[in-house]
């Protein structure tokens, strides 16, 4: 939550959304989960059916809640239930990612990832990997900053405290 | 004069085109867009080094039109356009009749005299005096000494910073955008019906001018243009603000070459970069 | 919108991690939510029955479940809210369970997660609409493309099953090349003998309409929803006159200008002819390349010995348009052939071995009609430059499979069985004479196949010999084949009488073509590509277009005969009901905003963007804009993606539901 | 009037002070583009020989975007919260009289049913330094609008410059708090008194009141089909003229349940501008809404406010991407009204 973000006593801890498709990355998370391989809990997953579907506006949207680092998984090339839609995502990953490597979003905060529905594993490396590398990085202050041109006072936090 | 009038006029009284994009010149001597529709229009039409706007932007009012061709008159860096919009299916070669021009370089500011300083930099990168295909051409090329690539300068600059600065840069250009929309207008190759940023429900793009509403809809539009942008540089031209949009463009026009080997609106024929793929794309920033 | 909230502690499974409790607490103060409630296992009849409960007491249209993944119940909670009168598809599942307690130890990192995840799930419900299934109505009848043996089967299995059947053959007759075979492994029954009786089935079989010297031109339409235009190839005859009474090709005077495709160039056929005796259906053709007819309009023999006023000479190819709901493919394979390949084909041949050079090099199939009593020979082994029995053969396998530097890389899996039955054939024959094999493996995985190779070599005394050929050559009227012999690590030459290639199975060159008329995909030979190697090996990506035999990678008889009982078993599930239903997630095309790009079209693996022009009340034409075809759509979303002005959505997943839940990011 | 004068060092100086006591002080970029806090030091705007900024200095009184409000669902309660404003003082250097004249002018429409808080606000917290301009060049037509170089409509002080200084004339009683305030600066005038009426001898480009005439009964006719058709509608003419002021109003959501309700610049020019909820669409073509482009700036706006939309800067027509002069436009309906009457 915000505040607690900003609040200096507690530790830094990124906040990492993570676009992955329905069929392979998903279905690989749930693998994960039914071996039990305990991995970082910052990463929050949005399921798509396809990495096709995967809009680069939804990495931007991202950031712009708040996110420190973005995570967009799908099928191995050549696995995917719809045939080509990965590879059609790749080749607007291609393009995408060196347009925000120019604009100043660099690789650490924006990351991609093939992981299969029996790479249970690859997939908490992946997480526990991604979620280090943004964790180093650091809060992505400089993009939330941008937000302030419209004047917000703080919005007090709500929720229920555990 | 140079044969421009004479080839726009045969050009309608021929039954050759129903009507002429062209340029006119105003009572401040800067050449401005015209639409000549009879032969007695045909006369308004001339060129120069003052030939800024890129015409093409004109075709797509015309799409479903059925009658007679639409001719224009193009200059070789603009025809890169015409191709392109061929390539993506929005106009036929057939419909149109295409009057080349022989260019000699146009310049940066129309109230200057053409010079060196004030050429602009795309003559610089500009594949040929001569237009890659027309139906007919007229003017001569004049050589004419090109200008500082000042562009390919900043570009450097940007890419030697570091990530931090580079968003900084960014912010800080992005900031003056007053979402005038004239960058997307004068583009030839935006050409949708409704843009993505007037979307609402939902809302793709804020719509508010404040500095990530900006930055979104800029890096957006360069997305959109990424493999598509021809390098006219209308975008630079008419920004109020004078945020160096060509930048973006072009760096994803590099990429699209480094990576794919592509470069848009050269060959009507081929596949569009996007919306097409190989299965050997490179991947090796994909874990 | 009234939503409900339910969160299940999976027994232990969630509870252990996360706070449940805590978490619907948590929920209850989300806006939209009108119920949140915990219990121990939601999935369970009483937990099914809660979310009942507080739908009809709560007045809920809206449902979000804290629970186990969503492949795993969310079929159960969708049902469960469809029997209280909530629309199904306004039921979301936050993954609590493999994507949260069971990853994590930390119960608050994991409640709060959770809360997060709940968060997300409402967000999106809040942007779901009610949805119902897309029911198209099926036409129940099938297309088969092929009257080989796989076309054959999956032919009467359909029919026999009481659907009409559509069977397309470009040749005359169908039977396809198992008609050809001689016997068949690794029973070495005769293969005519147990083929022929499933021809003639398929002839007289009232829900099969047999369309032969035939082929399709074009398809249009969906799953359950076929129209298909197939040419009927002038064979100038009128076929409801004609007895097959095979006088007209006795007579015809024109013997030695083309050569048997059934008996692979072995013999020659007349210009009027039958493939072979037991063609179905027997009614003959005539080849208008070498009739004299067709070339200077002189003999027409034929004509005047039909009592029956047959023969056509003016017939033209006409075109029919079936209607039919789906759609079995049984293209099957031809043979590779060694020779020189034209420029920029993918196969390189073997100048070496000398095919097409020397008369007695041959390839497999050609053995088979010297082998079969109905072949040239009659059944006698004779070789074919002197029709001399050969006494000794050697036979070649790998002959273009496995071997990239000639352009294919797989095995052609049957060459290994027919080359071990080539040689005993040969053996039972010519019972003195030699038979060497030069292979790289043996491979003959399959029921009493290793058996059978292992008789070739200690019953029948075939001599294997493990080792590539590297030149043949002519000397002396033998055949001189130069290899070697790598487990005994020297040279060998063998003066041979005979050779045979077992060259490698390709598909049919059209192939290809015929992939892009049905719009499903196929791989770089031309082999039609499946939707899943592993768990829908007969279907395409396209639906209600099925896959049977050697078209779809190199198979032996039995295995065409099961994927051809398999399609037609799919073409069964279809026809199973009379409306098909299926998930409504398919993309939708705003026509409005839509300016006609069509780079969804071209992101489209499924070919189901259409142009729709939009017309005035005048009929002028005011706008070109895409249409999804949402039989052909399976819900990608790619389309959605790449439209630039956001002019194409997909159900299920449209934009402002993703939004929303990236906006719910915010809370993180 | 008292006229008093500042040297142009002292002018520096003063700028310091005014920084130095935490107020907003804007200049024109060094550049020449626009007015920001970021001005040119060396204060060259001042001399007024350049064309005006491309972007007028309406944004520091109706900005681009501006917060309204902010909102939140709170369990069902909506609390509201009232935007941060800057409340410092802001002082304008450098303004032509084509920009200060903007003020009054859109005031009225701010001010005309309910009352625009924030520009209220904004104007009443500021002194317009205006300027004599010595820019007269062939996009500007000031005195066609009832301005001219040396009009002081909207200022609060008036500069001329002069060698090495300003004159200096107290406009408004705002003017005359802050020269009291900062007196140390200015020293009293005793020469002779600037020339009045510098330019008004030259032949004005169009009549006004023959346009406005033509315009009250020129709905429809065919001078509009040819005026807006290489309009490409962008809202660059809008968006850096000083007297537009069409916003809309949307919601910026943050997160699930807050969010901003925001003001931001509108054009009429923009395709969706009179876009219907249904649909329709009263401006469809570009002919359309180059017709409302004109009328509003020199029918609509003086049938209701009796003030011209326009002060005659040519911003519109120096910025615009295919070269349309609203002054050849207006030129052109002067011929058409003076053929009609003829």
């Amino acid at each position: 939550m915000l505040l607690q973000r900003y609040n200096m006593e507690e530790k830094f801890e990124p906040k990492i959304a993570a676009f992955v498709c329905n069929w392979c990355t998903y279905t690989g998370a749930d693998l994960a989960g039914t071996s039990r391989l305990k991995q970082q809990p910052n990463a929050r997953l949005i399921r798509v059916p396809c990495t096709g579907r995967i809009d680069p506006v939804f990495i931007i949207k991202a950031f712009e809640s708040g996110a420190d680092g973005v995570l967009v998984s799908g099928c191995h090339p050549g696995d995917c239930h719809y045939n080509a839609g990965n590879f059609h995502a790749r080749r607007r990953w291609i393009m995408f990612r060196e347009l925000l490597e120019f604009a100043g979003i660099d690789s650490s905060r924006l990351h991609f990832s093939w992981v299969s529905a029996s790479e249970g594993k690859k997939w908490v490396d992946v997480i526990d990997g991604v979620t280090e590398t943004v964790r180093k990085k650091g809060p992505f202050d400089q993009y939330r900053k941008m937000s302030r041109k419209i004047e917000l006072p703080e919005l007090e936090e709500e929720g229920v405290e555990i | 004069m140079n044969g421009l009038n004479e080839v726009c006029r045969e050009a309608i009284s021929g039954n050759k085109a129903a009507l002429i994009i062209g340029y006119t010149e105003d009572k401040h001597h800067h050449l401005k867009p015209f639409i000549a529709h009879t032969e007695a229009d045909t006369d308004k039409l001339t060129y120069n080094h003052n030939a800024v706007n890129n015409l093409a932007v004109y075709l797509h009012r015309f799409r479903n039109r059925t009658e007679g061709r639409i001719g224009i008159v193009v200059k070789p860096c603009d025809l890169k356009a015409i191709t392109a919009l061929i390539q993506e299916n929005r106009v036929k070669r057939d419909d149109l009749y295409v009057i080349g021009v022989n260019c000699s370089g146009v310049v940066k500011d129309q109230n200057k005299e053409f010079s060196k300083e004030n050429t602009q930099i795309k003559c610089k990168t500009c594949a040929g005096k001569t237009p890659a295909w027309y139906d007919v051409v007229v003017e001569e090329s004049v050589e004419f000494e090109l200008p500082e690539d000042n562009n390919a300068l900043l570009m450097k600059q940007i890419e030697e910073m570091s990530a931090e600065e580079r968003l900084e840069f960014w912010n800080s250009e992005f900031e003056k955008c007053i979402k005038c929309y004239a960058c997307r207008e004068v583009c030839p190759m935006c050409y949708c019906d409704q843009c993505i940023v007037d979307k609402t429900e939902p809302r793709w793009i804020e719509s508010s001018a404040t500095n990530r509403a900006n930055f979104a809809w800029n890096m957006i539009r360069a997305f959109h243009q990424a493999g598509r942008c021809i390098g006219c540089g209308e975008c630079d031209r008419v920004c109020p603000a004078d945020i160096p949009l060509s930048l973006l463009n072009r760096k994803m026009g590099m990429v699209a070459f480094k990576e794919f080997g592509y470069r848009h609106g050269t060959d009507m024929n081929a596949p569009t970069l996007i919306g097409t793929f190989s299965t050997s794309d490179h991947e090796e920033f994909i874990r | 919108m009234r939503i409900g909230v339910f969160v299940c502690h999976c027994g232990e499974n969630i509870g252990r991690t996360v706070d449940c409790h805590a978490v619907a607490e948590a929920c209850a103060h989300f806006p939209g939510v009108a119920h949140s409630e915990d219990y121990k296992y939601m999935c369970s009849d009483p937990g099914q029955n809660l979310i009942k409960q507080a739908i009809r007491e709560k007045g809920l249209d809206a449902v979000v479940v804290g629970s186990c993944s969503p492949h795993m119940h969310e079929k159960t909670f969708r049902k469960a809210c469809a029997d209280a009168g909530v629309n199904p598809y306004m039921v979301e599942i936050a993954n609590l369970r493999e994507h949260c307690s069971w990853i994590h130890d930390d119960i608050k990192a994991g409640t709060r997660k959770s809360i997060d995840l709940m968060r997300f799930a409402v967000e999106k419900v809040k942007f779901n609409v009610p949805l119902s299934p897309i029911r198209v109505p099926v036409t129940k009848r099938t297309l088969v493309i092929g009257g080989g043996i796989s076309g054959i089967q999956a032919a009467l299995d359909v029919a026999n099953a009481g659907y009409e059947v559509v069977l397309v053959e470009k040749e005359p007759s169908i039977g396809g090349h198992m008609s050809q075979l001689s016997e068949t492994f690794p029973t070495l029954d005769c293969s005519q003998c147990i083929l022929t009786p499933r021809m003639v089935e398929v002839y007289q079989h009232p829900k099969i309409k047999l369309m032969s010297y035939s082929e399709v031109e074009k398809v249009d339409g969906f799953i359950g929803n076929f129209t298909v235009t197939i040419r009927k190839k002038a064979k100038s005859i009128k076929e409801e006159f004609c007895t097959g009474c095979g006088l007209c090709a006795q007579k015809c005077p024109i013997k030695k200008k083309a050569l048997s495709e059934f008996d692979e160039g072995l013999s020659f056929r007349s210009a009027m002819y039958v493939p072979f005796p037991q063609a179905v259906p027997n009614i003959p053709v005539i080849d208008r390349e070498v009739c004299t007819y067709f070339k200077n309009g002189k003999c027409a023999l034929c004509k005047s010995v039909c009592g029956r006023d047959a023969i056509d000479f003016d017939q033209q190819d006409r075109f029919v348009k079936e209607e039919v709901g789906a759609i079995i493919v049984a293209t099957g394979y031809k043979l590779y052939t060694i020779d020189k390949k034209p420029e920029g084909s993918i196969y390189k041949g073997y100048g070496e071995y000398g095919y097409g050079k020397y008369k007695d090099v041959i390839d497999g199939l050609q053995f088979e009609r010297i082998a079969s009593a109905s072949g040239p020979t009659s059944g006698e082994i004779l070789r074919p430059s002197d029709n001399k029995e050969p006494q000794k053969i050697v036979f070649i396998q790998c002959v273009g499979s496995r071997d990239e530097s000639k352009g294919i890389s797989y095995c052609s899996k049957i060459c290994c069985m027919y080359t071990a039955k080539h040689a005993m054939l040969y053996k039972h024959k010519v019972h003195h004479g030699e038979a060497y094999v030069f292979y790289m493996d043996i491979r003959s995985g399959g029921k009493n196949y290793e058996e059978f190779v292992r008789r070739a070599i200690e019953e029948d005394h075939v001599k294997y010999i493990r080792g590539r050929v590297s030149k043949i050559y002519e000397e002396d009227g033998k055949l001189i084949v130069r290899g070697e012999d790598t487990i005994a690590g020297m040279p060998v030459t063998i003066d041979a009488d005979l050779v045979v290639l077992a060259t490698a199975m390709v598909p049919q060159p059209e192939a290809s073509v015929l992939a892009q008329t049905l719009g499903v995909s196929y791989d770089k030979y031309g082999y039609f590509q499946e939707v899943h190697p592993k768990l829908r090996p007969v279907e395409t990506a396209t639906g209600g277009i099925f896959l049977a035999g050697a078209c779809h990678s190199p198979r032996d008889i039995p295995e065409c005969v099961s994927m051809a009982s398999a399609a037609a078993a799919k073409t069964m599930v279809l026809f199973g009901s009379d409306m098909l239903e299926r998930e409504p997630v398919v993309a939708e095309v705003d026509p409005s905003t839509c300016a006609g790009c069509f780079y969804c079209k071209k992101v489209c693996a499924y070919n189901a963007i259409d142009i729709n022009e939009i017309r005035d009340r005048k009929g002028q034409l005011q706008k070109v804009v895409a249409h999804v075809n949402s039989g052909l759509c399976q819900g990608c979303g790619t389309c959605n993606a790449t439209c630039p002005s956001k002019s194409i959505e997909l159900i299920g997943f449209r934009d402002d539901q993703i939004f929303a839940q990236i906006n719910a990011f915010a809370e993180v | 009037m008292k006229l008093m004068k500042i040297e142009k060092a002292n002018l520096s100086r003063l700028i310091d002070q005014l920084k130095k006591d935490n107020h907003r002080v804007i200049g024109v970029t060094p550049d020449g583009k626009r007015f920001s806090e970021n001005f040119d030091e060396s204060l060259k705007f001042m001399e007024t020989d350049t064309p005006p900024t491309a972007i007028s200095f309406k944004e520091h009184f109706f900005p681009k975007t501006e917060a309204l409000f902010h909102y939140k669902n709170n369990n069902g309660a909506i609390d509201l919260k009232e935007p941060v404003i800057d409340e410092r003082k802001t002082v304008v250097f450098g303004a032509r009289p084509c920009d200060s004249a903007s003020l009054p002018i859109l005031s009225k429409v701010f001010n005309w049913d309910y009352a625009d808080d924030f520009f209220n606000r904004r104007v009443e917290n500021s002194i317009i330094i205006g300027t004599e301009c010595n820019h007269r060049d062939d996009w500007c037509f000031c005195n066609e609008v009832g301005l001219s170089q040396e009009s002081e409509k909207g200022s609060d002080i008036f500069m001329i410059p002069v060698e090495d200084a300003f004159l200096v004339k107290t406009i408004s009683e705002k003017g005359a708090k802050f020269i009291e305030e900062y007196s140390g600066f200015f020293e009293s005038y005793t020469g002779i008194p600037p020339a009045e009426n510098k330019n008004g001898h030259e032949e004005k480009k169009f009549d006004y009141d023959n346009v406005k005439k033509w315009l009250d009964s020129h709905f429809d006719h065919g001078f509009w089909d040819e005026a807006g058709e290489t309009c490409l509608s962008c809202g660059q003419c809008a968006f850096v003229c000083p007297t537009c002021h069409c916003f809309d109003i949307v919601d910026e959501q943050c997160g699930t349940c807050s969010g901003v309700r925001a003001k931001n610049w509108d054009a009429c020019q923009f395709s969706l501008f009179t876009k219907h909820a249904s649909g329709h669409n009263p401006r469809d073509s570009r002919e359309k809404r180059y017709r409302q482009r004109i009328s509003h700036k020199f029918k609509y706006y003086n049938d209701k406010f009796s003030e011209i939309l326009c002060t005659g800067c040519g911003r519109c027509s120096r910025g615009c991407p295919v070269s349309i002069d609203i002054l050849e436009l207006v030129e052109e309906i002067d011929h058409l009204a003076h053929s009609n009457a003829g």
